[in-house]
């Protein structure tokens, strides 16, 4: 799974773009935060508040129960401040 | 017809390649917004954009199908810029076109409303105190709200966790 | 600022003109009125726009100052043309800058609905049955009155008799 | 006083404008319109639906009651159509 992080979620994990291979039990969105979560106190920072937190898969805005997988393109983000 | 882009943009060559040999249009309504040297109380030096290349092209596109699904457009452009922006420098443009002006007008508002919560891009502010991401805001939530009534689009713009 | 005239206006000029040096400006919005060639389901050749010179600098200027007694703007423009004009060409030009775009969105609409219904233009459009003063709309006098809930200006637009 | 006509009211009466002496007797709007009435035939039609007539006293809006005396200009007109 492709991984990309944007704003101050890039800053705290310290990574723009990462390529991870999910462990099983990884399925959805929440899963795979949770999981996020674990891989350091970077990540854990990022994450910690998760109202703060976008996501989209494949370049779509995703729920928490939206399934995820090996192929995806899965992007972290803060709420957006363009325009 | 969208653009994200880091070079600046000519207001008057943008609406005039718009409306160009369309003799239907009575109404343009373009919205310029800019970068301003205040931000709140706090003095902004520059800031930058950053953006989610691919998905910033997709929303936008689909912001404007959307501003095209609800009001009888004969023409509409959103030309979005990303990189490092100084005090004074423009940032977006949204341009729609009409029959009536009150198309124009609030498919204008539409645009920049629904793109300033949808659209992947975030500002970091060089301020006296160093740089600061720009938080969202809830008013802009709210503005964008207004147009949920007519026909919820479904599925944008969720919380990731409750 | 308001101007009266028969010459074309440059809207990338104007607006350039309007922001110049402003570094408060956060959001510019703008409506430009174009002739169509088509009024309804008449075919429309050209038009002639007449006013009542005078009255029509005072109303302008008095509209202006009604909406930035209403709205914190950092700018605002109107420029309306008169004399003979064809399809596509621009007849008005309303512009407004503040810092914030609601703000700049809100006073634009008000500034073109108000002149609508309180500067005195009128529209002789030439079409394949010879020329006809155009009729006002009720919708404009609606769209007007959208405004009127806020701070009702007293006295403007009566109707002569009753 | 100076009466100024434009749009089909110019048309109607065949005037765009004229210096006109008050009889006694017209001290308002309407009172002036019911002279006006009575001037010709173009004045009568031009005058026949007062709904669609606006009046301008010295450049200002005006309602029936509103006096009117030799030295206004006032200007008669359908309502407007500009923007």
């Amino acid at each position: 799974m492709k991984l990309l992080y944007f704003a101050w979620l890039k800053t705290k994990t310290g990574v723009a773009q990462e390529d991870v291979e999910l462990p099983s039990g990884v399925a959805n969105v929440r899963e795979l935060l949770d999981w996020l979560k674990g891989r350091g106190p970077g990540y854990a920072e990022a994450l910690a508040d998760l109202d703060a937190v976008r996501v989209a898969v494949n370049q779509e805005y995703a729920r928490p129960d939206d399934p995820v997988g090996p192929g995806d393109e899965v992007a972290l983000f803060p709420p957006v401040t363009g325009g | 017809m969208i653009r994200v882009q880091r070079e600046d943009f000519d207001v008057g060559a943008e609406i005039a390649g718009l409306t160009q040999g369309n003799r239907k249009i009575g109404g343009l309504a373009v919205f310029v917004g800019l970068v301003r040297d205040m931000a709140g109380d706090r003095a902004v030096g520059a800031m930058t954009l950053e953006h989610y290349p691919g998905m910033t092209e997709k929303m936008l596109h689909r912001i404007e199908a959307e501003a095209r699904a609800r009001w009888p457009l004969e023409a509409s452009l959103i030309v979005h810029r990303y990189g490092r922006l100084e005090p004074g420098d423009q940032i977006v443009l949204v341009a729609t076109a009409s029959s009536h002006r009150q198309t124009a007008l609030e498919a204008c508002g539409f645009l920049i409303d629904w793109l300033k919560t949808k659209a992947p891009f975030w500002k970091l502010e060089e301020g006296p105190a160093g740089a600061e991401w720009v938080e969202a805001r809830d008013s802009d939530d709210t503005a964008a709200g207004r147009w949920d009534e007519a026909a919820p689009p479904g599925g944008e713009d969720p919380k990731a966790a409750e």
